[in-house]
């Protein structure tokens, strides 16, 4: 049997990618370039009996989205830059309740309103530094409509399996482009469903390490009470300011995402096992990294992809290792240099690295890379 | 035995943190005993709050309970009840939390009409942060933000949620304590948004501020300034000066948003159906 | 037939002292002691439960 | 740099439907052809107005970069677009322009063809609105890029029952009013 193939826009996949994981509500707020998700949602969630609502702002659809979440269903909104800014307080929120859910944030351009039609990927440290403590991010930047659609369903199952917030970053680029999608059959990617608590309702806590670093969450509604703050809690949810379990708290958070990253972390390397100069990029312009690599090769240049599909927790051991081998490391990217600390902080001086940047709203082409990739040979 | 209210509270969660003669124990008895004649279910039953003095009340109370952030408890509210038709949602909440930081969601919780009640106690300051005027300080009042004397006029809540849409709003004081547990059986019984607002006292940040000798004078003051809308209806404008209307201020039936919600889904599955 | 007093009860521990329940009952039944309110005059109280109502500390209960 | 690496772009006013051709385009080739294809688009503030351009890519191997680098075959509605966006027309590239609103044509080694596109959806389809549909049959035919038959199976696909006949018209005319124009 044929699979069903359609020629859609990114943000239309990243919608049914969210269908297909089970996604059944949706609140948003309209801004460009992300509002094609919350328009596909607004059509498709009654079909399936979800529901979908506009929100008046984005940070009451952040706050819609935990409270729904809490009742235990698959939540999404989505979103760009000064929206994202706006959803912070509340994802937050979600990180410290630990609450899944999932955040769209098409990348334009910034800081403030900026290039709203711009593609962009200087959201990026927003993703995880953006809201106030210290809480663990997990952050998917796709590069195609296929992988915004997979990597959505990816998303979903990341919140629920780590109980946390995930975002899927496409730039606008990858949000607002056109392919060639094939559709994943019912059952032919993994859906990951929220893990129920095995207790009774007398006595479930909804942050119970008895079971582990990611307790099992109730949904509200389900015979289960209990009480969710954003204020630091203990075990029991209710709020405490005693060091000893706030500290405790707050580091097992962490270590819930920390000590999972090889189930996390994805990437993809293109032509790097003898590569000398390797090109890191993701989103959009790893597509013009790879266009420059293969004409590097061309010209007998040993250039190789390393392309971030998990952009947080970040590939650190990886890029460590290909720093043993590489003579020099491009990152291009559309922000005025961002990955480039990342990877300059993983490569700790054992490689150069240079950044090419542009933030004036066009894509950084293969002629500049290629460029670049002569120059550092 | 008195009315059990403990059968609705958390063990072990009393005494609660509110200050000496602070209103809200008094508003929260009333909600308790509204929603023990309303036998509503514990588990179906959502308590939602934003931040402040007020926004700890949840805490308290043996149902699911959601303590959010700042101004937001309505929009958390709104994605439990659009996700779980089902349950019986109620928000609680400050003035400053309510009508200053959580205006926007306030307003749009109005005119969207969802079927869930909002209780704003509202007793002018910004208590948990120390006395700072909120919309609804008094013009003139002293707060640790106006200590020359509050130039800033105040919100009327019940008009600005009458304006808004609001198709159930009625006002009550932590005086008239009987009062607090009707209005509020009349709001969770409304289909729609409804409003119940309850001046009350904060006699630590507000009350020494304001030349209150103590929260025995606050009450009196709710007391004497109350007056019923039946009242208030037989009185002229110069004996309404300086009173505050209680009782159901407003009350209209009009499509509730999750219900309609509901149809649409029904429609469009229809017509998919063929 | 003796009429049966209304029985009230103050929990120590609950009340703040906020003076509400001794100065709106309308018998004088309760006074402060200290920083806590206790019961006086229990005869006179009437079951009229407004100490019970607007106690904000969960501290008084009324039994009829 | 991939040889099979076809590059188009239509540009013209926002408002005319030009993101439109180049979805269908790319649908044509896509899902009709079961090639590889990429549309995507650029676009200012403004709703209506403006210079505005779709691009698709096309290609039997996977595409990296999604955008025109060297641009194979150029539409332009507006003198405005054509001033803007034929820098990156490749030598030998094809030019399609509207003859009565496109007058200095760029410097450079290409194939141009020019006819009223807009006038022709006018008069001879009959409505402006299906300028698009006209402008797109126009480059089927001078790419040769997508089958005339894929091409017009993705346009039909697209719209509702009450304007295939209309559509059909459309896109028939631009593509043998295009090859009378080539020559």
């Amino acid at each position: 049997m044929s699979k069903k193939v359609a020629f859609l826009q990114g943000n239309e996949a990243c919608a049914l990618g969210a269908l297909y994981a089970g996604c059944r509500f949706f609140a948003g707020y309209p801004i460009t370039p992300s509002t094609e998700v919350a328009e596909v949602m607004a059509k498709e969630l009654p079909k399936v009996g979800g529901a979908f609502i506009q929100m008046e702002d984005e940070i009451a659809a952040m706050a819609a989205v935990i409270g729904a979440s809490l009742t235990g269903i698959k939540s999404l909104t989505a979103t760009s830059g000064p929206g994202f800014s706006l959803k912070q307080e509340n994802l937050g929120y979600a990180c410290i309740t630990e609450v899944p859910c999932v955040i769209i944030n098409v990348m334009r351009g910034g800081p403030s309103t900026g290039m709203p039609t711009g593609p962009s990927q200087s959201d990026v440290m927003q993703a995880k530094w953006g809201t106030h403590g210290d809480h663990p991010a997990i952050c998917l930047v796709p590069a195609s409509v296929q992988e915004l659609f997979t990597e959505t369903v990816r998303a979903f199952n990341l919140a629920e399996k780590y109980r946390t917030p995930v975002t899927v970053m496409p730039d606008e680029i990858v949000g607002h482009m056109r392919e060639r999608i094939v559709f994943p059959e019912p059952g032919e990617l993994p859906v990951i469903n929220r893990t129920a608590p095995s207790v009774s309702p007398q006595s479930y806590q909804p942050y119970d390490t008895s079971f582990g670093d990611i307790p099992p969450l109730a949904a509200f509604g389900s015979g289960y009470r209990f009480h969710v703050t954003g204020l630091n809690k203990a075990q029991d949810g209710f709020p405490t300011t005693r060091a000893d379990i706030v500290q405790a708290e707050e580091e097992r958070q962490v270590r819930k995402i920390e000590n999972a990253v090889d189930d996390i972390v994805t990437y993809e390397e293109y032509l790097l096992d003898d590569a000398e100069v390797v090109v890191i990029a993701f989103g959009s312009i790893a597509r013009s990294a790879r266009y420059a690599v293969n004409a590097a090769r061309k010209n007998g240049i040993k250039a190789g992809l390393f392309r971030i599909i998990t952009y947080w927790p970040f590939p650190d051991r990886q890029i460590r290792a290909l720093a043993e081998r590489a003579k020099a490391v491009i990152v291009p990217e559309m922000n005025l240099g961002m990955t480039v600390h990342e990877v300059r902080r993983c490569v700790e001086g054992r490689v150069p690295v240079s950044g090419i940047f542009r933030v004036d709203g066009e894509p950084i082409s293969p002629n500049e890379i290629f460029a670049r990739i002569q120059e550092v040979r | 035995m008195g009315f059990d209210y403990e059968k609705y509270i958390r063990p072990g969660k009393l005494p609660h943190i509110w200050c000496p003669g602070c209103g809200h124990g008094i508003v929260m008895k009333g909600l308790i005993r509204a929603i023990d004649a309303l036998s509503l279910d514990k588990d179906k039953t959502a308590i939602v709050s934003g931040i402040g003095c007020a926004s700890r009340l949840p805490g308290y109370m043996d149902f699911c309970t959601l303590h959010t952030t700042h101004g937001r408890g309505v929009a958390f509210a709104t994605g439990i009840k659009m996700a779980r038709p089902e349950m019986n949602v109620l928000c609680v909440g400050g003035d400053g939390d309510g009508v200053a930081i959580g205006g926007n969601h306030f307003i749009h919780a109005c005119r969207r009409n969802i079927d869930m009640t909002y209780l704003i106690m509202n007793n002018n300051i910004y208590g948990m942060t120390g006395g700072q005027f909120s919309p609804t300080t008094p013009f003139g009042a002293k707060a640790s933000t106006t200590p020359y004397g509050n130039p800033d006029p105040p919100f009327d809540i019940a008009k600005l949620a009458i304006g808004a849409g609001a198709t159930f709003v009625a006002r009550g004081t932590a005086f008239h304590a009987a009062q607090i547990e009707k209005l509020l059986i009349e709001a969770i019984r409304h289909k729609g948004f409804s409003v119940v607002e309850i001046l009350d006292s904060c006699p630590t940040t507000y009350g020494r501020r304001n030349k209150f000798k103590s929260v025995v004078e606050m009450m009196n003051q709710l007391k004497e300034s109350a007056v019923p809308v039946a009242a208030a209806e037989k009185m002229s404008p110069e004996q309404l000066e300086g009173k505050v209307l209680t009782g159901v201020l407003y009350k209209e039936n009009k499509p509730e948003y999750v219900a309609e919600y509901g149809k649409l889904v029904t429609r469009v599955q229809e017509s998919m159906a063929g | 037939m003796e009429k049966k007093q209304p029985e009230i009860k103050i929990i120590e521990k609950y009340c703040k002292g906020c003076h509400i329940c001794v100065e709106f009952c309308p018998t004088q039944v309760l006074e402060m002691r200290g920083f806590t309110a206790v019961v006086k005059n229990p005869d006179a109280c009437i079951a009229c439960m407004q100490c019970e109502l607007r106690c904000p500390d969960f501290a008084i209960s009324v039994t009829k | 740099m991939s040889c099979s690496r076809y590059e188009i772009r239509f540009s013209g006013a926002g408002g005319q439907g030009l993101i439109l051709a180049g979805i269908i385009m790319g649908e044509a080739a896509a899902i009709f052809e079961g090639k590889q294809a990429v549309q995507s688009q650029s676009y200012g503030p403004e709703a209506r107005g403006g210079a505005s351009k779709s691009e698709v890519i096309i290609s039997d191997e996977p595409i990296d970069f999604p955008k025109a680098t060297s641009v194979d075959a150029l539409l332009a509605l507006t003198q405005q677009a054509c001033d803007k966006y034929s820098k990156d027309l490749k030598e030998g590239g094809i030019l399609l322009v509207d003859s009565d609103l496109v007058k200095k044509l760029p410097k450079g080694n290409f194939t141009v063809v020019r006819f009223p596109i807009i006038n022709t959806a006018k008069n001879e389809v009959g409505r402006t609105i299906v300028a698009n549909i006209v402008a797109l049959g126009a480059m089927v035919a001078l790419s040769g890029i997508v089958s005339r038959e894929s091409a017009l199976k993705a346009v039909l696909s697209r719209v509702p029952e009450a304007f295939v006949e209309l559509n059909r018209k459309a896109f028939e005319t631009g593509y043998n009013r295009a090859l009378e124009a080539r020559g």
